[in-house]
């Protein structure tokens, strides 16, 4: 006997809005039907309405955890349109943000992985350690998450000397743990007999359906945005690119927590290498670029991310369009989600199965004007919400 | 290789440990360390405002409107539609706005988030 | 008359149903707390001092609110599994050995209608799950099965060496049997062990809380009860540790036996069983922090694979030993 | 696989189907190709040139017809740009040679009403349930409502 279950819109270990309808047999799952349309915020359009300057914000707020990756695809598509040149110091600073956000958001995941095993302890336990990141991140831009660092023609501040004794501190912290993490989830064999062989997606598969990020380097293929076309400074910091090779969810654990290491690294020799002079160069208030357009691409922690804008010589950008490495992860999702043959998906899975591609649908869906002037609001019985959450429910067939 | 059991030995080490939380909003408010230049409730000098208005064109977020006193123009900002994003700091001329280190910007009456 | 109305005073208050509901509730705050320090958290804090009258909070809380049965429920069996589940475990803790060699009930053949009865405990759970007639309670109640299939019959087993060592199934023989020595202490080590784990299984804690997994399946075949029926459930649960715990205690670390002073017998005794069972909560509690959830396939294959042939071979030890 | 061998490889191929070809900077390409020979340009990118990757969809309102853009890229990012006249914006789809692009354009569908030929599952993906039939929020004619901020 088969049955559907939702997953979402709201679940405990997924708070955001998605449902997935799984139909399942017993334990197993069958097949799986997803459906974002839930919070289409209106960014995209917003982005018209506003300034090139303006615009810097709002981009940031495309998602609160790779904040720092879309305002650098931001502002790098806008100096492309201008055909300005940042200076040096201004690369290596916004490189040094960028891989510190994407330490905190590998560390987030991590614990939000451990949460999904249900393993409480590594959970409270990398989610304790990073808040040293968060005091790094706070300490260079002046907040926890939103970093608002990166701007057209630089960025916003200096790090000092002090600073930068501080951060190699934390960095040295991090980095211990980091590597304890790392051999708890090598070696706990709870962790690995939930881990391994679960979630597979082929590397062939990987490319069919475009996956991105470490989802497509836990599936073997070398590609990385700061690798292939590198940006800000990635093409002066070494780095290797991580790449495991058993395409399940324990190698996205392990190329996630490699990258920490790797960023480790990467923020070490920038802060060694860091070029003194100006971090930004002043540009006006209202900028108007030449009509043309531009591609911009960052690799966020998530996954290649990609911005185009398109001016026509105003103050605006007549189009922005972005593209959100969770959107280009859904579709192999679904794949990792649908048993076939031999590879039996299980209910106990699909949360580390879908938090393993490090979902973000705030990212995802970005139109949605609230009728304020209508004003619409009613009141609803107990049973006409049941009901019409049951038609809803429903209607996704 | 392995090992049963592997994180008994950290989490034994924690139950000798100090805690990690902060007992934040009653207890321990000394514990909470902001660093120099946290972005916080924005502080306005009045006598060095000279009413350029160019904090009400930069702020992103609409929350700075213009009014007149009998001084002449100045502005006035919402705290409850701030993104703390400081960019009216950056771009004023005579540093009459700055943010401070006061993060709890949480108040039952909007009366209270209006700096002025 | 005297004597039976001494019967019924033990019963409601000491060592009976007043006392067992104040300790499980203490216990279920040591293992609160316990987890808490072992990650490095705070805990419960604020009601009472170090929040130590948290769960009879949080006990009251859900008997304040609103107790909702779904449309589509069976609501006969719904309504009366939380009371079952709770009588059950009440009724049991009168068995348990707290201020003397012997519980407030005992009988001869006791150890078996104790165990009985706890299997009844995993039978209520699905049909809490099957009554509450949701997606996630169906599954719910279908892994609670199935992880029962799994631990009972190491359980079982665990408890047999004990009763060979001891050569009586009466709680009190076993109790009074371990004077010289605790059975822990003997080859009954092996069986400590499994007995810990099949407990970890039947209190449906990390690794094995599989059929109330909150990440996959909300809260399992939990998750349709509320107010009334829910606090019933947790109080119930807390009983059931505090008895599992006990019973490991009685069975392997001697029970309320220890050295005693004339004239405070039972204080002592009450002390000695209460420590004794608390050590076995944190072992548990410690397990839970060191350890992922597993899937239920998983867990079958662990106990049938490791946790059955551990304990045939501890019962071969124990039957070739005594 | 630089960005003039692109170009070269391309025009050779389709000729003076495109339209026009520019590299405005290191590593982008932009082409434009009339709209019947969008997917064999993209066909041919994916699979002779091994570019593997569909990025992107892009749909903008410009005048009187919409453009599609399809980004392709693995290291050289290649934006393959056509046009199609606003009252019958019908294309062909991309979905039988990347499967992956399918969202991309059932987004593209939702925000400005392209209708890609040949996809098979395009109905409503980013917008609510409860949004009207017809009413296309990317396109210029959709005014979005800006409410004064409360105060």
């Amino acid at each position: 006997m088969s049955f559907y279950i939702p997953i979402g819109p709201q679940h405990p270990v997924h708070p955001e809005p998605l449902l997935m309808k799984f139909k399942v047999e017993g334990e197993q799952v069958i097949d799986v039907e997803i459906n974002v349309s839930y919070t289409h915020r209106g960014i995209e359009k917003g982005l018209e309405y506003r300034d090139y300057m303006k615009g810097i914000f709002l981009a940031e707020r495309i998602c609160g955890i790779c904040n720092a990756a879309h305002t650098l695809c931001y502002v790098q598509n806008i100096e492309q349109l201008l055909n300005k040149e940042v200076p040096p110091r201004a690369k290596y600073l916004r490189l040094i943000v960028e891989e510190l956000s994407r330490i905190h958001s590998h560390l987030l995941w991590l614990g939000l992985a451990a949460h999904q095993i249900g393993f409480e302890t590594l959970f409270m336990y990398v989610w304790r350690d990073r808040e040293r990141v968060l005091d790094l991140l706070e300490m260079i831009t002046g907040n926890r998450v939103v970093t608002s660092y990166n701007t057209i023609g630089g960025v916003r501040r200096d790090i000092t000397p002090e600073m930068e004794q501080k951060i190699r501190k934390g960095l040295d912290y991090l980095e211990k743990r980091t590597k304890y993490f790392k051999k708890v989830v090598m070696e706990e064999p709870t962790v690995l007999v939930r881990t391994q062989n679960v979630g597979i997606l082929k590397p062939r598969e990987a490319i069919e359906l475009f996956a991105v990020g470490p989802v497509l380097r836990a599936s073997s293929i070398k590609h990385d945005v700061r690798a292939d076309d590198p940006y800000a400074a990635h093409d002066e910091v070494p780095f290797n690119v991580i790449t495991y090779d058993t395409c399940d969810v324990y190698a996205r654990i392990l190329v996630r927590i490699d990258e920490v290491l790797e960023c480790i690294n990467m923020i070490r020799y920038s802060l060694d290498h860091l070029p003194s002079g100006k971090y930004r160069i002043r540009l006006p208030v209202v900028i108007k670029p030449p009509p043309g357009e531009s591609v911009s691409r960052v690799e966020a922690p998530r996954g290649d991310l990609l911005h185009y804008v398109k001016s026509d010589g105003s103050d605006k950008p007549y189009r922005y369009k972005v593209r959100t490495p969770t959107l280009a992860n859904i579709p192999s999702t679904a794949r990792m989600l649908t048993s076939r043959g031999d590879y039996i998906v299980y209910i106990a899975d699909i949360p580390i199965i879908f938090g393993s591609v490090d979902p973000c649908l705030c990212c995802t869906g970005r139109v949605m004007f609230v009728d304020v002037e209508k004003g619409k609001s009613w009141v609803w019985t107990y049973n006409e919400l049941v009901k019409y959450s049951r038609e809803r429910f429903e209607r996704h067939d | 290789m392995p090992k049963p059991g592997l994180m008994i030995g950290e989490v034994y080490k924690n139950l000798l440990s100090k805690r990690a939380t902060i007992l934040y909003p009653f207890k321990e408010r000394e514990l909470v360390h902001l660093p120099e230049g946290f972005r916080g409730r924005i502080v306005f000098n009045r006598d060095k405002c000279i009413g350029c208005q160019m904090c009400f064109r930069v702020c992103p977020a609409r929350a700075i409107e213009i009014i007149e006193d009998e001084k002449g123009k100045r502005p006035i900002f919402f705290m409850y539609r701030c993104i703390y994003c400081a960019t009216c700091a950056e771009y004023c001329p005579v540093k009459a706005i700055e943010l401070s280190t006061n993060f709890e910007n949480i108040a039952f009456d909007k009366k209270t988030l209006l700096v002025k | 008359m005297i004597e039976v109305l001494y019967k019924i005073i033990q019963m409601i208050l000491f060592p009976g149903f007043a006392f067992i509901g104040v300790l499980s509730l203490l216990y279920e705050w040591i293992d609160r707390k316990f987890y808490a320090k072992l990650q490095n958290r705070v805990g419960p804090l604020y009601a009472g001092p170090h929040g130590i009258l948290q769960p009879l909070a949080d006990f009251i809380k859900l008997l304040s609110k609103e107790d909702i049965i779904p449309e589509g429920a069976d609501k006969f069996l719904f309504t009366l599994t939380p009371i079952f589940f709770f009588a059950v475990n009440l009724l049991l803790t009168l068995l348990l050995p707290i201020c003397g060699t012997s519980g407030v009930i005992s009988f001869t053949g006791d150890l078996i209608f104790f165990v009985a009865l706890l299997t009844i405990t995993s039978i209520l759970v699905y049909t809490a799950g099957v009554a509450s007639v949701n997606r996630f309670a169906t599954i719910g109640a279908e892994r609670a099965v199935l992880q029962f299939i799994g631990y009972e019959i190491p359980f079982m087993l665990s408890i047999v060496s004990v009763v060979i060592s001891s050569g009586s199934l009466t709680i009190k023989n076993i109790v009074e049997s371990q004077s010289n020595m605790w059975y822990i202490l003997g080859p009954n080590l092996l069986a400590f062990a499994v007995y810990v784990i099949a407990v970890q299984a039947e209190l449906e804690r990390i690794p094995f809380d599989i059929p109330e997994a909150e990440q996959e399946i909300v809260a399992g075949w939990l998750v349709e009860y509320s107010g009334k029926k829910l606090a019933l459930f947790r109080l119930g649960r807390d009983i059931e540790t505090l008895l599992l715990c006990g019973l490991g205690a009685t069975l392997f670390l001697g029970g309320p036996l220890g050295p005693v002073i004339p004239g405070l017998e039972i204080i002592l005794h009450t002390l000695y069983f209460t420590i004794k069972s608390i050590i076995i909560l944190l072992i548990l509690t410690t397990l839970k922090a060191i350890f992922a959830r597993i899937r239920v396939d998983q867990m079958l294959v662990f106990s049938w694979k490791y946790l059955i042939p551990l304990s045939l071979i501890s019962v071969l030890i124990v039957r070739v030993v005594f | 696989m630089n960005e003039e061998e692109i170009i070269n490889a391309l025009k050779e191929r389709f000729g003076d189907k495109i339209i026009d070809c520019k590299t405005p900077m290191r590593r982008r390409v932009f082409v434009e190709v009339s709209k019947e020979c969008y997917k064999d340009v993209v066909k041919f990118l994916l699979q002779d040139l091994d570019m593997k990757f569909v990025e992107a969809i892009t749909g903008t309102d410009v005048n009187d017809h919409l453009e599609v853009i399809a980004h392709i890229g693995y290291g050289i990012s290649v934006s393959v740009k056509t046009k199609v006249p606003k009252d019958d914006p019908v294309i062909d789809s991309i979905c039988d040679i990347a499967r992956g692009a399918e969202l991309y354009e059932r987004e593209a569908h939702d925000l400005l009403g392209i209708v890609f030929k040949g996809n098979p599952n395009l109905k409503r993906f980013i917008l609510p349930e409860d949004w009207p039939e017809g009413v296309y929020p990317l396109r210029k004619d959709y005014e979005a409502k800006h409410p004064k901020p409360l105060r």
